[in-house]
């Protein structure tokens, strides 16, 4: 692995991500680096620019609880059978927060455009609804493959500056596995940087071995990666656990208010942690 | 099983499942399920264990999961017109089919705040049938016009679209739409209602029979289709719903 | 699986590709299959359209020179260390075969498009070059998200009849694992049917398996099955067989002649499958 | 190791692992070599082996191929901007640095026919530096105007494009390209050709120096990583190349 790949911990990746980033996450149960979020809530990052890919969850609810999200590009945020997130609807109440929706396809869609290397990439649907009309970077256009009136929406390429992802393992090479969850290596692909936050590492490289080939990101597209076992707990790691429903429904409950939100955070974020290093 | 007496969520189940057998309708070969829709699922499961041969895709079930591309794969599936079938919801849903899952007031929700569109601004448009599905039927959901369109029920001549609502189910009754039109009719009303609840209960105008027939129960071997081989297979998705509705669950969630 | 999938034979699948079809190949040792590529040539196919995914290789000779081709739409026709395809060659300079030419990327980019079911996409590029010239079903269009004046080529989305692909295993649902050559689901996405033949079956679902599933195309995606062991040879499949050289190569030297080419033919495809039913 | 003597193809290696390490050329991080390639992927390899922090993608190798989405990952690699430096070469490569892999006379190539463009219409364009490398140094490849344009030289202006040929190695010669004037320069040539060997077997007109020097011989240091580190990273995609160039191969072809 390249020596400053691997770092020593989440809070070292987290010290690499400036304010103002925009930091693309996969939803719950997709990987997202809950480790790293906490990680950046700990090291106060403000202003993020979230991107969520193409929904958020939990780890975009705490980010923004903490006061670390200054805009929230989206198609949905969600704690999905817990409910609503709280710290982002208060937020947007408050206008303590940019809100850009989008819909999952289109989300899919500008990454695709960024991985391509291409400025721009269709889409049909949208036409009508309002999500379209409220960007007013989405153009549409007239098909030109058409005989003419078959408006078409094209959507810019988006590249975000980071990618925060969790892992099942990653090897020494950099190579790092995740499984079926192959929009995440379209968010590695766009972004211009991606961390990656793993259970453990694997002997051997994860490209030579043709079981695992198909599931991994190859190391060209990873610019720090670091241990976190349980890194994306309370949410599901592929067969490795599952969600903890339990806590985040207890999450939702608590995060109805500010001071609520505060307790848990000092319980779960702030205390664990100095706990863990005490 | 959990005794005789018939849930509300198996009626529903089993009203989904009527729908999407519908002769008339083009035919469902591929359905597909968002995460947070128990009820869609049992009826999904509940035609696919009644003998039909469909294939079902369930976003979010933990295994078996049918996508490998992650969850791009489902809207690049319907791209292809291969998913015959979709339901959608909405914080509103309004007379001509129009969804609101952004919020009221104000772009983007300054009075309630929903969770998003999702992919339903695509959906909509690119599945030859969708079934809206909203067990809550108030004037607060089903209103005149949605404050906020997330996904239109009906697009301008021209604009590319595979179709739109086949109908509408509520707590309280079904509804059919008609696109030629751009208006809902009355279809049948669940037990407990009548033609006078249903108006007091609807925002929107509908058309409506002169005679409104109820929504059917569910038939004894759906019953025993929902409760036994149905919930065997929901029950690793959604553990309190089955347990809420289908009784005991005999199997463990996996995550617990 | 659905009962009409597994079929018994590659004959029994080769029977279902009408004359005339657009047939998409990946090219050698990425997963074509030669088994249904023979078979096609056993019964007779005509005026097929063959597609490079994106270049083509030692099946697109083979079909040619049997005569079953009538256009080729690929970036490149060469049988690799063995040197040019000899049958390609020839039937482009008598003229019984249309050419038309592309460039890799371009090729998945028009897959990509029908994948996503949009009528076109973009890609960077192709401006200057005779390829473009050649093609006036590909478009220049001025990128709307510029200030002007930044030519952008748009493709049209390629949808093709059927994709022939042999892949290491199928499960009894109809799944099948082709590994890291994920081209090959791309193909399988905007192709109106897929045929695969296999190595072997799979016990088990293999969308069930987290190490297995990455690799896998999902049965909704699969019109046709057939075992067809050792289906890929001479060329590579993954990490199961290698590339036979020297039959390639000898390939090479029979067809530098109509008659050598015939000969080869008998003695590889026709008799040789005569003596198996036998 | 195969003797003392050096040959053709090191002397090439080494050549092209120079320009690649050329410190007026933007940086060389990542390098894409296409399959039928063998001292281009020498060269590549003799960077790294010489301790040069380079990431290779070796197109084709079995083994630790690079990429995961197919051989689509190249060209979408290329098109973010991740790869730095490319190798083509041309059955035609032209004054303005223009490649032919389509063919000789009308299109498609009704005279000779090339096997066809693979990835250069995009590759030439999308990638900052390009090595055009064609051991043949002959009237018949190197012409003043290629018959079919596969990939241009130069773009007119506001075409969005990387870059262009960084040089131009045969194998008699290096010439550098100057993309400002669209026009080769003779840099040196190898051991036995000359001012007038050089001009008698080029198609096209180029600059020349008043005084040409000679292609350096690899260096010790060179031969010994290309007869033995490099030798062993090939074996197994180019079997009869490591053979015939670097002697016995001491690892069994494992296709065989």
């Amino acid at each position: 692995m390249n020596p400053e790949t691997l770092e020593a911990s989440p809070e070292a990746l987290a010290a690499r991500v400036p304010d103002g980033a925009m930091v693309a996450l996969p939803p719950d149960n997709s990987l997202p680096s809950v480790a790293l979020a906490k990680a950046l809530i700990r090291r106060g990052a403000r202003g993020l620019r979230l991107l969520g890919v193409p929904v958020s969850g939990f780890a975009t609810d705490i980010l923004i609880g903490a006061g670390c999200v200054a805009e929230v590009q989206t198609s949905a945020v969600s704690l999905g059978e817990a409910g609503f997130a709280p710290r982002f609807t208060a937020a947007l109440k408050e206008g303590r927060i940019t809100v850009r929706d989008a819909t999952c396809p289109a989300i899919h869609t500008m990454l695709q455009a960024a991985e391509k290397g291409v400025p721009f990439m269709p889409l049909r649907g949208l036409i009508g609804s309002d999500i379209l009309a409220n960007r007013p970077d989405w153009r549409v256009i007239d098909n030109p493959f058409a005989g003419g009136g078959d408006p078409v929406v094209l959507l810019p390429a988006l590249s975000p500056d980071f990618a925060l992802i969790h892992a099942a393992m990653a090897d020494r090479e950099g190579n790092v596995w995740l499984g079926r969850r192959r929009e995440c290596a379209t968010i590695a692909h766009a972004a211009k940087a991606t961390f990656v936050t793993v259970e453990r590492l694997h002997d051997g490289n994860l490209l030579e071995d043709e079981r695992l080939a198909p599931g991994t990101i190859s190391a060209t597209y990873i610019s720090g990666i670091a241990l976190a076992p349980r890194g994306a707990q309370p949410v599901a790691l592929l067969d490795e656990y599952g969600v903890d429903a339990g806590f985040i429904a207890e999450y939702a409950r608590a995060a109805r208010t500010e001071e609520g939100f505060q307790a848990w955070l000092a319980r779960h974020v702030t205390e664990q942690h100095e706990e863990a290093l005490a | 099983m959990s005794g005789p007496e018939i849930k509300p969520e198996e009626r529903l189940a089993a009203t989904l499942a009527r729908l999407i057998l519908d002769p008339a309708a083009p035919p469902a070969r591929h359905i597909a399920v968002g995460a947070a829709s128990p009820i869609p699922a049992a009826a999904c499961w509940l035609v696919k264990k009644s003998g039909h041969p469909v294939r079902l895709s369930l976003l979010h079930k933990r295994s078996g999961n049918p996508f490998t591309e992650g969850s791009r794969e489902l809207f690049d599936l319907t791209g292809q017109g291969r998913i015959d079938l979709f339901f959608l919801g909405g914080g509103q849903i309004d007379g001509q089919a129009n969804i609101n899952l952004i919020g009221t007031g104000e772009w983007p929700g300054t009075g309630a705040r929903f969770p998003g569109s999702f992919g339903s601004a695509f959906m909509y448009m690119m599945t030859p049938r969708t079934i809206l599905f909203r067990e809550e039927h108030s004037p607060r959901v089903l209103v005149e016009k949605v404050d906020n369109i997330s996904a239109p029920g009906l697009s301008a001549p021209g604009v590319f679209r595979r179709g739109t609502a086949q109908a509408l189910v509520t707590g309280r009754a079904v509804f059919r739409f008609d696109p030629a039109r751009g208006r809902f009719a009355l279809e049948s009303a669940h037990p407990g209602e009548d033609v006078a609840s249903i108006r007091a209960a609807t925002g929107f105008d509908y058309d409506e029979p002169a005679h409104l027939p109820a929504t059917p129960d569910p038939t004894p071997e759906q019953l025993a289709l929902l409760r036994g081989p149905v919930r065997d297979e929901m029950i690793e998705t959604y553990p309190e719903f089955c347990a809420r509705v289908f009784g005991a669950a005999e199997k463990k969630d996996a995550a617990a």
